[in-house]
């Protein structure tokens, strides 16, 4: 037994993200670790790579205690770890980023100097094992992101790990360079290095692990061989929970086209994206990390420039975006990353929530704020957003919890009056009884005749609250679906492999 | 990219150097005294105060910090080593010593910025003053006039190169080994682009944010010292906006603010010897003297101008490549 | 986290100590301010020390201040000589405009004052003024080396260092060099007017330039002696510092007799140099101001004829010369 | 204990700073001969006005992240661009008083120039504010002085000599200013939209710009007001040295830099208050005469405020829990 972890917990807080977690793993195998998004695999993740330590349990690496304070220590016991977002340094060469912290050194006139030359043998060797063929000289910042990740890989080895954790190693990689690392994974199994594998993409955990093991809610559900799996069992158990009246109903009325988007292109991002929004109608985006779901809503909101295709807002065409003029529309645009572009975290709740409609409160050349009318708005929102809270205008928005602050900012948009509001992420990191609020905030809106757009890697909350659900990938609608055709399987199987249209 | 497109990018990339062969071909065209061998060298030894202090705050700005202390620097080593030289300590023990004070004041920059989390650019203007204020106060804004001695070291010759350009020379080489030949230089570079990255990969942040203070430091009394041993005197002057310059070199040098872009040769000795072939030939071609500081700021300005545009594009640049 | 804290409390404690050190109690008798605009040069330095010593003379008690070339905060600086109750002021100012609003306010708390070494322009309040003349004394010195050009028979390119212009002194020395040199247009040509703004590093770089410009120089002339090191050092560099006699000498002239001047004169390096009275100038100074204390009269201003000093004079009138009297540092 | 002690002197009252204003003050009554008087009271509002209101300027430039070192030169530029006016191209405007106002719209045009100026190139071009502003503040001190050819206009108008010494309605006219400053920067920055654009400019300009707010022109205006503010500061210096002069407030920078800093606005933007402000510029002056009255060296006291802003610097991140 090469690693084995032993009713490990860790707590952010007050919120329990790990609830015990047992498991072991052999030399030479190849761990499929899956779950829904905030089940845990990347604290669990970040535990094992010396990220932060857990709050309570043991783990044990070949049969000594293993807990490493950083990632270098967790690296020099033998624990590699090759994040989604790599961590290289594109304005150095490969070789420096294969040796930032151990270079191969020569003294020179009692000077201890970098020994280049042994430096590229090494490097072109470590390189060879990944199969690159590369000058080791190059900079990183001149290659694609497939070769970045080969190197990153190619790095790890550097060090002799006995176990590599790859997150997500195939979300920037295509087809033909997903095969590639496949591959070298193979071969280091065969070297006996043990691997845990972190993806969504349940077809490449099929192909290549000899174990899944599926975390649910902090908890690990299930433990198994490959054999004893099928994409639709696997689906069922990340899933889980039966979700009785979780999705309140709402009054069908869905009226006249709000919104109609026409091939909208942006090159590199988006491409020949054709949809529209009725009114009082909720349509879901579902599709992998980097499918191009945000981005497409960036440039609706006017975030993001777009290179061809068209807009038509209320039956007008629209040849200019800008987040002011989309206010102005009645477009409101809640954004996944609720800390760098929801909040102002060290200002009070009060400022936070009046910033986007500022503009209702004010009168007069210099736009003087009705301080009174500012608060007694802003109240009532926050109120019926159900925030719990202290003091509006003395408490600031980062002592709040996620749920909570995640509140403010809707109650943030809802104060604009929106006819339109785009979510993206909505309830990523918020706990249930948050989330089964914000969904009937969802409703009610709808219900006083507006729309909504959402964005969610929840399939589960996607099929109880939309009117229809469009999947995208590779920045391309691949499939589009009615509420009378929403099946989880058949939407996941159409997300997850990538299938081409079924329109 | 189109071609024009690219073109741009490669004036962009290399817009100093460009700009370095306009200076020179315009001044060689006014005055047919600027590019003779005799100018050239004054041109160089001119130079090698600003290019040694720049070397050090190369550094500096690689790990995306700043120091403005440097001139302050200069000023305090000038009037201590001036001190002490006149009353009598022989030249040999002065100059160690106030190499020494200017590792002093880097360490103390470096204490404030990683140890207490100032910015760099409160701490080293604080230090700024304090420096300034500390070297009026020990020269009670006296001029102090250095011995004949000073002067000699000035202007002897080694090997047939005059004293200051053998100095340059060795700073330089000794910056361009370390920055590009040794673990520490690389690890600044890693550093300056992503401190948070940097320490994840287990560099150690502290350690180079500490050196890299030091060598400016360091950079900062050398350079004093070189050019004490031209001036021959200390004025309360000395070393005034000096930091503005060095800034300003290393950054026409391709040098980047934000920090893990740049290199000191040929990058930060182009940008000083810009500078000061633009105060040169300025002065050669005899144009009316009140007009230098305005074409200097105006040709930073630029340069500033399109390493703004170029960390844009290329920003932009790296998003679209990441993200599919 | 303790240690920081620590370190802090420390930090201000060692701020509050070092502020209470200046501290001084308050003498009986007269007391007078005293604000230079610079100490920077040995001019500066003797005059205050000649002040100084002649307040003791007369037992007068002097309050000090410097204000390194800030006109504001000298104006500051005088308000609180006047808060803290001073007799009288004197002050050397940065140029001839900004005083004005000083010995208005001066006047207004009807104190003393009187201006060292800058004449204030016209339209300034009461004060009594001590300067030297600057504008004969430099065409003098210039025409001694106009002598020795001329003495020399062959023509001669010339080069001038001129002073910050906003200093009255800096243009008066300026004009008297242009008027001085007029008489000699047969013989010298001034090439190269090199503006220093009293610094030494502009002087260097300007003086190597010009000499790289022009190579042939053999005349120059400095509106202050405490830019000898910079022209010195350029000189050398381009291989023209001899002594008198020698064939490549440089006719160097300078002006206020400070004890570099001195040196080089005795070495046989400066050809003349025009000095200005230290000690008359400020002696009257300080008895004017003390006899307005005392509610007499004196004049508006006061002058310092100075004198040239030259080869041939320099040991009947180095005993004259206040650089002659001090130690060369 | 000490490190109670500590706590509770540095402790997180935003209050701290008035308290040790006030101590200071009363500490500095008794203590040194002089301060205490009249006539010192009165050098201390008008040392301190000019200050405050370059630093109210750089107030509104740090709340939205960013830092205007130009300012010397604006005070430098708008005082000769004001002396000229008013001294020689001026002179066939009749009657005074129009003269002078046309010179001070002058020079609150300059200053607006040179703060559009560096704003557009910090919010269009993107270039860093420190980079833009110790350019411009270069440029703009050397030209400054390029025009005037480092020579002061003076024989200005009477009228406008004597404005420090005149009243109205019993207010000195320098205080007047001050006190309409102060009230206009203090109600743009509590009352109005701008007010609350700014700071969540300077404290998230992602979060700002979705919210709909103009971020641009939002950091463009703060550094338009910051050089008028300059511009203001520059009327009174003028006024008080009866000189346009091109080197006019080259050594203010640490004192303005300071009073803000001391007052506890953050560099990082989003966090600062008018009132924190004049508290840092009343403390910097106390400070400054304080120890001029000690008969303390200019260059002393220079070091003693390099030290008091490091140490201001380092309550600020204790405050916002740095440590």
């Amino acid at each position: 037994m090469l690693l084995q972890l032993k009713n490990i917990k860790k707590s952010f807080g007050k919120v329990e993200v790990l609830k015990g977690i047992t498991f072991s793993l052999d030399e030479g195998m190849i761990l499929g670790l899956i779950g829904e998004n905030g089940a845990g695999k990347s604290t669990m993740m970040n535990l094992l790579g010396g990220i932060f330590p857990p709050t309570a349990g043991e783990m044990f690496l070949n049969g000594e205690t293993y807990l490493p304070n950083s990632p270098i220590a967790a690296q020099s016991k033998g624990v590699a770890f090759i994040h989604q977002e790599l961590n290289l340094f594109p304005n150095l060469s490969i070789a420096e980023n294969l040796f930032i912290n151990q270079f191969p050194k020569k003294r020179f006139f009692g000077v201890s100097r970098i020994d280049k030359k042994t430096i590229n043998v090494k490097a072109k060797e470590l390189l060879g094992q990944v199969g690159l063929t590369m000058d080791p000289n190059k900079k990183v910042e001149e290659l694609s992101p497939a070769p970045r990740q080969l190197v990153e890989i190619a790095k790890a080895l550097g060090a002799n790990p006995k176990i590599i954790i790859f997150d997500e190693p195939t979300t920037s990689l295509s087809h033909h360079e997903a095969k590639k690392l496949f591959e070298l994974i193979k071969k280091l199994k065969a070297q006996g290095i043990a691997m845990i594998y972190i993806s969504h993409n349940l077809d490449d955990v099929l192909k290549l692990v000899d174990s899944v093991a599926i975390l649910r809610d902090g908890e690990l559900v299930r433990m198994d061989e490959k054999k004893s799996f099928d994409i639709q069992t696997m689906v069922k158990e990340m899933v889980g929970r039966e979700m009785l009246e979780f999705f309140p109903g709402r009054m069908k009325k869905i009226g006249k086209k709000v919104l109609e988007v026409e091939n909208l292109t942006a090159k590199g991002f988006i491409k020949d994206v054709t949809f529209h929004i009725k009114k009082q109608e909720v349509v879901g985006f579902y599709g992998l990390v980097g499918a191009g779901r945000s981005e497409m809503v960036r440039v609706l909101y006017g975030l993001d420039r777009f290179d061809s295709g068209s807009i038509v807002w209320k039956g007008e065409l629209i040849d200019k975006t800008n987040p002011v003029l989309s206010i102005q529309r009645g477009i409101a645009f809640l954004t996944e990353d609720r800390i760098e572009e929801g909040l102002l975290t060290r200002m009070n709740i009060q400022k936070n929530a009046q910033l986007a409609a500022l503009g209702h409160f004010t009168k007069g050349l210099l736009h003087r704020i009705n301080r009174f009318e500012a608060k007694e708005k802003v109240k009532e929102k926050v109120y019926a957003t159900k925030t719990k809270y202290e003091n509006l205008t003395e408490q600031l928005v980062s002592t709040l919890s996620g749920g909570n602050q995640q509140k403010i900012v809707l109650a943030k948009w809802l104060l604009t009056d929106p006819e339109l509001l785009i979510l993206d992420e909505p309830t990523k990191g918020i706990d249930i009884g948050a989330k089964r609020e914000i969904y009937g905030l969802i409703n009610n809106l709808v219900e006083n005749g507006s729309s909504v757009l959402m964005i969610s890697s929840e399939l589960e909350e996607l099929m109880g609250l939309c009117d229809r659900i469009i999947v995208m990938s590779k920045g391309k609608i691949t499939a589009s679906f009615d509420k009378s055709q929403f099946e989880r399987n058949t939407i996941l199987e159409v997300a997850l492999h990538k299938q081409t249209a079924i329109l | 990219m189109t071609r024009f497109q690219k073109a741009i990018q490669l004036l962009l990339n290399y817009s100093t150097v460009v700009l370095f062969l306009v200076v020179l071909v315009t001044f060689g065209l006014l005055s047919p005294k600027f590019l003779t061998l005799g100018n050239i060298t004054n041109i160089l030894i001119q130079s090698s105060s600003l290019t040694i202090l720049a070397i050090g705050m190369t550094f500096v700005l690689l790990t995306a910090g700043i120091d403005l202390s440097v001139g302050s620097i200069m000023f305090v080593v000038g009037v201590i080593s001036g001190k002490l030289v006149v009353i009598g300590l022989p030249i040999w023990w002065a100059i160690p010593l106030v190499l020494v004070i200017g590792l002093l004041f880097g360490l103390v920059n470096a204490f404030f910025i990683f140890k207490l989390k100032i910015v760099p650019f409160i701490v080293t203007l604080a230090t700024f003053y304090v420096g300034r204020g500390l070297g009026l106060y020990i020269s009670e804004t006296r001029a102090i006039n250095l011995p004949e001695s000073f002067l000699q070291i000035g202007s002897s010759k080694l090997l047939g190169l005059p004293m200051p350009i053998v100095i340059l020379l060795l700073v330089l080489i000794i910056g361009h080994f370390v920055l590009s030949s040794t673990q520490f230089g690389r690890q600044v570079y890693a550093v300056g682009n992503d401190m948070a990255k940097a320490r994840k990969a287990g560099v150690p942040v502290k350690k180079i944010l500490l050196t890299v203070y030091l060598i400016c430091g360091l950079c900062a009394a050398i350079s004093s010292l070189v050019a004490l041993a031209q001036l021959g005197a200390v004025s309360p002057t000395f070393g005034y906006q000096n930091e503005f310059m060095a800034i300003a070199a290393a950054v026409l040098g391709g040098t980047s603010l934000f920090g893990g872009k740049g290199n000191i040769l040929p990058g930060t000795l182009i940008g000083a010897l810009l500078i000061q072939s633009i105060q040169n030939g300025l002065v050669i071609i005899n144009v009316n003297p009140y007009i230098y500081p305005v074409i200097t700021g105006t040709v930073i300005f630029l340069i500033v101008m399109i390493d703004s545009l170029r960390h844009k594009s290329v920003q932009k640049a790296l998003r679209t490549k990441t993200t599919i | 986290m303790k240690m920081k804290k620590i370190f802090l409390m420390v930090l201000s404690f060692i701020c509050l100590l070092s502020a209470n050190t200046g501290c001084r109690p308050k003498k009986k008798g007269v007391t007078i301010g005293i604000s230079f605009e610079t100490l920077q040069t040995e001019y500066w330095v003797a005059s205050m020390a000649a002040i100084k010593s002649e307040c003791e003379r007369n037992g007068i008690n002097y309050i000090v201040a410097v204000s390194n070339g800030d006109a504001n905060r000298q104006f500051e600086q005088v308000n609180n000589f006047i808060s803290q109750g001073v007799d009288g002021i004197v002050i050397t100012p940065k140029d001839a405009h900004t005083i004005v609003p000083i010995i208005k306010a001066a006047n207004r708390a009807s104190i003393p004052i009187g201006i060292y070494n800058r004449l204030p322009a016209d339209h300034a309040g009461e004060h009594v003024a001590v300067v030297a003349d600057n504008y004969e004394i430099t065409k003098s010195t210039v025409r001694y080396m106009g002598e020795l050009a001329r003495a020399s028979g062959r023509k001669h390119k010339a080069m001038i260092l001129i002073g910050d212009l906003g200093d009255i002194n800096a243009i008066y020395r300026r004009d008297g060099f242009n008027d001085g040199i007029k008489e000699f247009e047969d013989v010298v040509e001034v090439v190269s007017r090199i503006p220093t703004e009293w610094n030494q590093e502009k002087a260097l770089a300007g003086v190597t330039n010009a000499l790289q410009a022009n190579p042939d120089i053999s005349f120059i002339f400095t509106s202050s002696d405490f830019l000898f090191p910079s022209i010195i050092s350029a000189l050398k560099n381009a291989d023209k510092y001899h002594p008198i006699g020698h064939e490549n000498h440089v006719i160097f002239g300078g002006f206020d007799g400070d004890p570099m001047a001195y040196s080089l004169l005795k070495e046989q390096y400066l050809d003349a140099d025009g000095v200005q009275d230290v000690f008359y100038e400020c002696n009257s100074l300080v008895q004017a101001i003390l006899s307005l204390i005392e509610g007499g009269k004196v004049g508006r201003k006061i002058v310092d004829p100075g004198f040239v000093i030259h080869q041939k004079n320099l040991n009947e009138k180095a005993t004259d010369m206040w650089g002659a009297n001090l130690q060369t540092p | 204990m000490i490190e109670s002690t500590a706590n509770k002197l540095l402790g997180k009252s935003e209050n701290t700073t008035v308290y040790v204003c006030v101590l200071y003050y009363f500490i500095m009554a008794i203590f040194v001969p002089g301060f205490f008087t009249i006539h010192n009271s009165w050098n201390l509002l008008f040392n301190l006005l000019p200050l405050l209101i370059v630093a109210i300027g750089q107030t509104y430039v740090m709340l939205g992240a960013g830092i205007d070192l130009s300012v010397t030169s604006i005070v430098a530029m708008t005082s000769i661009i004001g002396g000229y006016c008013l001294s020689d191209i001026t002179a066939f405007i009749e009657p005074v008083w129009l003269r002078i106002v046309f010179s001070l719209g002058a020079m609150l045009l300059t200053g607006a120039l040179i703060g559009l100026i560096n704003g557009v190139s910090v919010a269009k071009l993107g270039m860093p504010a420190f980079m833009v502003t110790l350019t411009t503040m270069m440029l703009f001190s050397g030209t400054a002085i390029w025009l005037t050819r480092s020579q002061n206009s003076y024989m200005l108008p009477e009228s406008f000599v004597n404005m420090p010494y005149t009243s109205l309605w019993f207010i000195p006219l320098p205080l007047l200013i001050g006190l309409v400053v102060v009230g206009i920067a203090y109600f743009l920055l509590n009352n109005t939209l701008y007010g609350e654009w700014l700071p969540s400019v300077g404290m998230n300009s992602k979060t700002a710009a979705i919210s709909g707010v103009k971020v641009q022109s939002t950091t463009i205006w703060s550094y338009i007001i910051c050089g008028c503010c300059a511009a203001v500061a520059s009327i009174l210096y003028t006024a008080r040295l009866e000189t346009g002069s091109p080197v006019m407030g080259q050594h203010i920078l640490l004192d303005v830099i300071g009073s803000v800093v001391i007052g506890g606005t953050s560099l990082f933007g989003g966090v600062g208050k008018i009132q924190w402000t004049v508290i840092g510029a009343v403390f910097i002056i106390m400070l400054d005469n304080s120890l001029n009255l000690m008969g303390m060296s200019y260059f002393l006291i220079m070091i003693i405020k390099g030290l008091v802003i490091l140490l201001a610097a380092m309550m600020n991140l204790l405050k916002e829990g740095k440590y």
